[in-house]
């Protein structure tokens, strides 16, 4: 265990100035209401905007076009995520940065040229099948694979041009960049709890691809996968983090503005008990979101505990904070006018996306008890 | 004015007689209650009470005099036992029934009582109470609605909000501020409100979920006659707290005057267990983790049902105070929030994305949305515990700066203060 | 399901009476401490006075000696529970009870004319195995028995002249009568966090009984076993109640004593909230076990359920309320000389003994699922 | 006074360098941390913290004029980091170290620093605080003990309680009433106190697990020097404040002064799940129930770990104000009831009843009948939320009816009072 200081470098303040006011400024919450009715949740422009100030890039080396601000992207994207969650900011976070890190670490040069400058500008979005779904085959030759089965829930499906997808086979797992239009898949748009983040299921019926499609090496995809769950996680905690974050400012505003016997509601003891609560949970949960983030960029091998850790925690405390806002706000912050309900949604869609925090605490206790067995 | 005691049919009789009626003329429930969406849900309502009229079987407790049949609540809780299977007027529990008839036996003169209650048992007339208002909150003796006395007549003016469906009732009790000069507690008054009244205005609210479970009122002054007073007046928090206990007992499921299971307290009535059906429908029945949420989802309602029959008892026999019944309020609404709860954790990750028309996943979400509901309408928990403690417990009361104040130097929420 | 009047009879709130001053008097927390360092735990006088007042007679039929008050005699047997939690007693009150119950039940007119007159004087204390750790084979004729096994938790066994033990065989559940001091029985005192309430574990090597200490039916024990199963788990929560009672009681003196910033404590809102939520538990715990001790007594077909819910509740908040009550003491809370300890350590007993509650949910999930199968 | 940056060693050099004289000097942990009961458990912390200061490793964030490396925090941590295998004097951390040893440096005078810091890192010196009193509860300020000037020193009467092994320590910080005609905030003073001192009494409390971890002191007439004050006169408030914090950053394992693992926040240091320990050698570790508390204790140790990172950091880079210690100090008291609480579900019904001389049953039930301690001492889980809310967050503090009033006008608990 090294001693790691997690006080943030002043590029990291500034980008994060930054993020945060383009954010308030080109998608404040009236904004991002608007944009429920669209069928993409967001607007391309906007989304082009983000991907210009960075908010593709992190994961990406600088030699593949991309880059880091303090030499640790994912501690950078961190803040991406934390800011779009202030504002429950639409958009593909997840499946972008995830398939350009993957891109950017595994790919072959084409696969580089052809997807990253897309990814990078904010142009091309691309689809993340985050489970092992879809059974592979081998083709005749070692040249063509066949691809067969469901990818039930995949963020972003139905904007992206082409997915990664993990399948099994004979030689393990392995991934492949498969264009959307190709013959035989079929994308099934979902409803979601969240008003403005898009999931589809993608049903692979029999489809062809050559050697070009696959990402890493044949059979050997399993840690790459790992990684990329571990990075989706992360960056869904730190999500949840900003909402956290955010609720509790709006609602320690909201109780020092109403009076109830002649006192603000901000000096009744149970809400301060209730909102020191809070704050515990969200320091709690910044605090543990940041330490997985270091340990996923290290590949320490306590990375998947940190991150199982953290989601289990900022899952469950995410979502009992902005109850708990609601419970404060009373009536009002069951109204469909009220932005209280949008924060609820992002935090539910995150608690439970890629692990329940049940799922997670089965996975702690596995990890636990081997640690017992090797000691 | 009831039948002498040794007149009287045995519980057991009036039970057997009932069970027959119901079998008889009721529908029966085919699974699930009444969808609460159906366009027509409220003249459906009327509908059933006007058959409980012409049974013989409406205001089992109230007295004969008001239309009612004038039996103790023995004869009421073995017409709810044999109701259960059948459907019965059950959004008219709560408030017309539980809160507003018991308010109105409570402190109606006798021609208000002769004017109103026979209308209530036979359907003609659904209501609501006025009592939150925009600036409030939970405390709702901070009441800015005004009524001014003009020669014989009242003139309401101000606003209320979190009134339940008032859309679809005829008739409202208002509380108003009628005296600005003494404290807060002791300038207000109660009125009955007829809802077709010029210068009265409903809106419904919008809710997370997209239904209009609540409406706004606004009055624009409005004229009310002399006897639209109910109690006396600058009494109305007298009255206030009589109907917020009655509003606790009808949530607790402990109100003499409701026919029917409670579907705000399903607990104390319903013996399937939700989470049992949900469960088996995800394909998880077997799953250890599953199955604890499976039993504590039972647990939670077995514990409601003695719980109301402890605090009914207790109140009865004066064990405990009439206040105890924001004991039944406060579990209801930690039960409900847990019932929410254990639903969306055992949906997981297929209660967050679903397929476009799962129109059961999607209320379940929508229901998450509103976890908080049944803790905050009818007086949030934090305001339950205050009663408890203070009223059930003892202990002393919260500082209240404005106690022994006039009402009109004190201090409001910035939303809703003049200056 | 038919209305239930859960009013307390005038002869039950004048026994209560009787009850309380008798317990005040002869067993009062200091001579409950005073009875730790003797190895049964209590008083054989002490108990014999208390089975005159009626503490171990209310299970048994008036024309075996017993009688109740009520009518309802688990119901009167559970303010004899719900007193004794009060001031944490000891005493055998399950096992006295369970097998007074049942031998008044199902015994031979022997085998009551030879248990009924101790255990009703308090003269003769009986153990009671709660589970099903034993086996029994015929012995050549169908007239003798052979045991085999190990009953690892028996209320009063060490201080028990005789025990029931249910033993399994090639006919089903049996329910045997033995002496303790038969050949082959050997005894182990356990130790517990309780501080008088005993326990032992008994081992049965090749016990060889006649048909003499047959319980009732040969192989048909299952339901009677139930039965004494849910009487004791219902005894229990009673304990439990009175003692949750008794703590919330000194603990609302306390807070009323102590001033903090010139206030006594119980004007704090959050201690408040503490003592509202405290007195919630304790009337959903009494309204609870008050219902499954009538559904017990009237073998209803949710017997099981109520007992169950019972338990796994009582059990749960009954602990967290004394701890509660041990936060609002503050660090006296935790000194020996304090007695909550005694309450904490009794809660803690109850909870765990004979199911936990997870162990209870998890059987009210089977029976829940159950019931959708069958309707 | 430390060495200019260039010339020291850097943090890794420091580590490794460290590592070795660990390895080659500290004796190597076996299983589990020493035993709290050993008989000897104060002479081996002496004895183990004389090594760490033969060694050249005492204080690495002390100034080198009392003794210490006047290192930055960084060396400290590595230096902890590397220590995690080896038995370190962990019981002097809280208090000697992370609380007395803080409070020293933050008000001692040039002189006082000298003649005790040196002697607290050369292991010579145990020290405890005395604040908390047997009328006052959870508030510190409510100090009945006084000390009252004649002529040329301060005499010291009254009693202190909850004060951690005093009869093993030498010195103690003592807080008492200097000034009783000012509002109680306003009237204290702190004093370094010699336990050998004439007319001080120390008694050991048992507590329910029979241990005698804490005291009650006693004073009768102790004559103290006049540089035995700790601050300034009538302001040991603040020097109490002070100390709180540091107590807080101690307990929640944030202190800049303590070497090796924290047993206090045993998530923040240690990797080995207790839960999976007790999970296997109950043969439970295939349940998945049980599971699912074993999965709670990792993640509740880990979260922990984020924590003390996130509030050490943001308390140094000012993001959070020094009280957010307050936070950890919550947390680690949640944490501990979660741990205890864990531990007696996953042991069931052989948790209460068990056969003689299980000693490892035997303290796990010990353990959970002080389930609350650490939501006790130190500051109650309600205080740290009071801070939290009061000085993190910026809310209105509690009403106190004791404010501006001279202290001998205020009413205390009624076992204390003297009329």
């Amino acid at each position: 265990m090294t001693a790691v200081d997690f006080a943030p470098t002043d590029d990291q303040e500034l980008f994060r100035a930054t993020a945060r006011s383009f954010l308030e400024r080109e998608a404040p919450l009236a904004t991002v209401r608007s944009w429920i009715d669209r069928p993409d949740g967001f607007d391309a422009g906007w989304w082009r905007q983000a991907a210009e100030i960075g908010f593709t890039s992190f994961l990406v080396s600088e030699e593949a076009g991309g880059g880091s601000l303090s030499g640790r992207g994912l501690d950078d994207l961190l803040i991406v995520a934390e800011e779009m969650g202030r504002l429950v900011s639409p958009g593909p976070l997840v499946p972008a940065n995830v398939v350009a890190g993957a891109v950017s670490t595994s790919a072959t040069r084409q696969q580089r040229e052809r997807l990253l400058p897309g990814i990078l500008s904010g142009d091309h979005v691309p689809g993340w099948c985050s489970g092992v779904e879809v059974e592979v085959v081998v083709d005749g030759d070692d040249h063509h694979f066949v691809l067969r089965g469901g990818a039930s829930l995949v963020e972003a499906g139905a904007q992206a041009q082409e997915v990664l997808v993990t399948a099994t086979g004979s030689a393990g797992l392995t991934q492949f960049l498969v264009p959307v239009d190709a013959p035989g898949v079929t994308v099934t748009p979902l409803v979601g709890i969240d008003l403005v983040r898009r999931f589809a299921r993608l049903d692979f019926g029999d489809v062809r691809v050559d050697r070009s499609s696959v990402l890493g090496q044949v059979g050997r995809a399993g840690p790459a996968l790992q990684h990329q769950r571990l990075v989706a996680l992360v960056l869904q905690c730190s999500e949840t983090t900003g909402a956290m974050s955010r609720v509790l400012e709006f609602t320690l505003d909201y109780l020092g503005d109403r009076y109830a016997a002649g006192r603000p509601l901000s000096s009744y003891q149970v809400l301060k008990h209730y909102l020191a609560d809070m704050k515990l949970w969200l320091e709690a949960s910044r605090g543990v979101t940041a330490l997985a983030a270091r340990a996923v960029h290290d590949q320490t091998d306590e990375a998947e505990e940190l991150v199982r850790a953290a989601a289990a925690y900022v899952g469950e405390h995410g979502t009992e904070l902005v109850q708990k806002a609601v419970q404060l706000h009373g009536g009002i912050g069951i109204t469909w006018e009220h932005d209280l309900h949008l924060y609820l949604r992002r935090v539910s869609l995150n608690r439970n996306l890629g692990g329940t925090p049940a799922e997670h605490l089965e996975r702690l206790a596995e990890l636990s008890l081997q640690q017992l067995e090797t000691s | 004015m009831s039948p002498p005691e040794e007149q009287r049919e045995s519980v057991e009789q009036f039970a057997r007689r009932s069970g027959e009626w119901l079998a008889a003329n009721m529908p029966r429930l085919t699974s699930e209650p009444v969808h609460e969406r159906r366009d027509d849900i409220w003249d459906r309502q009327r509908e059933l009470q006007r058959m409980l009229w012409d049974g013989g079987f409406a205001g089992i407790c109230v007295p004969r005099d008001y239309g009612g049949l004038g039996l103790p609540v023995e004869y009421q809780r073995a017409f709810t036992a044999e109701s259960l299977p059948y459907e019965l007027p059950f959004y008219l529990g709560t408030p017309t029934f539980s809160i507003i008839l018991a308010t109105l036996l409570d402190f109606g003169t006798h021609e208000q009582k002769l004017a109103h209650v026979p209308g209530i048992l036979r359907g003609d007339t659904i209501w609501v109470q006025f009592l939150s208002e925009p600036s409030g909150g939970s405390d709702l003796a901070a009441c800015l609605t005004r009524a001014d006395r003009r020669e014989d007549t009242w003139v309401l003016n101000g606003a209320k909000i979190w009134s339940s469906a008032a859309e679809a009732c005829d008739f409202a009790l208002c509380l108003a501020r009628t005296n600005w000069d003494v404290p807060k507690h002791r300038g207000l008054s109660v009125f009955i409100l007829d809802l077709r009244a010029p210068g009265v205005t409903i809106e419904p609210i919008t809710q997370v979920n997209g239904n209009h479970t609540f409406c706004q009122e606004f009055f624009d002054d409005v004229v009310l006659p002399l006897d639209a007073l109910l109690g006396e007046v600058d009494q109305g928090w007298t009255v206030t707290t009589a109907l917020l206990t009655h509003e606790r007992e009808g949530v607790g499921g402990s109100s003499p005057y409701v026919s029917g299971r409670n579907l705000l307290a399903p607990g104390s009535t319903v013996r399937t267990n939700p989470a049992a059906v949900l469960a088996r429908s995800l394909g998880i029945a077997d799953d250890p983790v599953a199955r604890q949420l499976v039993g504590e989802q039972r647990m939670s309602d077995l514990v409601q049902r003695g719980l109301v029959e402890r605090v009914s008892v207790g109140v009865r026999t004066g064990s405990l105070p009439p206040s105890a019944a924001a004991l039944l309020k406060l579990y209801t609404a930690g039960a409900s929030v847990r019932r929410t709860e254990i639903a969306a954790t055992l949906a997981g990750e297929g209660g967050v994305v679903w397929s476009p028309g799962d129109v059961e996943t999607q209320e379940r979400a929508d229901k998450y949305l509103i976890r908080q509901a049944d803790s905050i309408s009818g007086g949030t928990s934090e305001i339950q515990r205050n009663i408890i403690s203070e009223r059930v417990l003892g202990l002393p009361r919260e500082l209240a700066a404005d106690r022994d104040v006039p009402y009109r130097e004190v201090r409001q929420s910035s939303r809703a203060r003049t200056d």
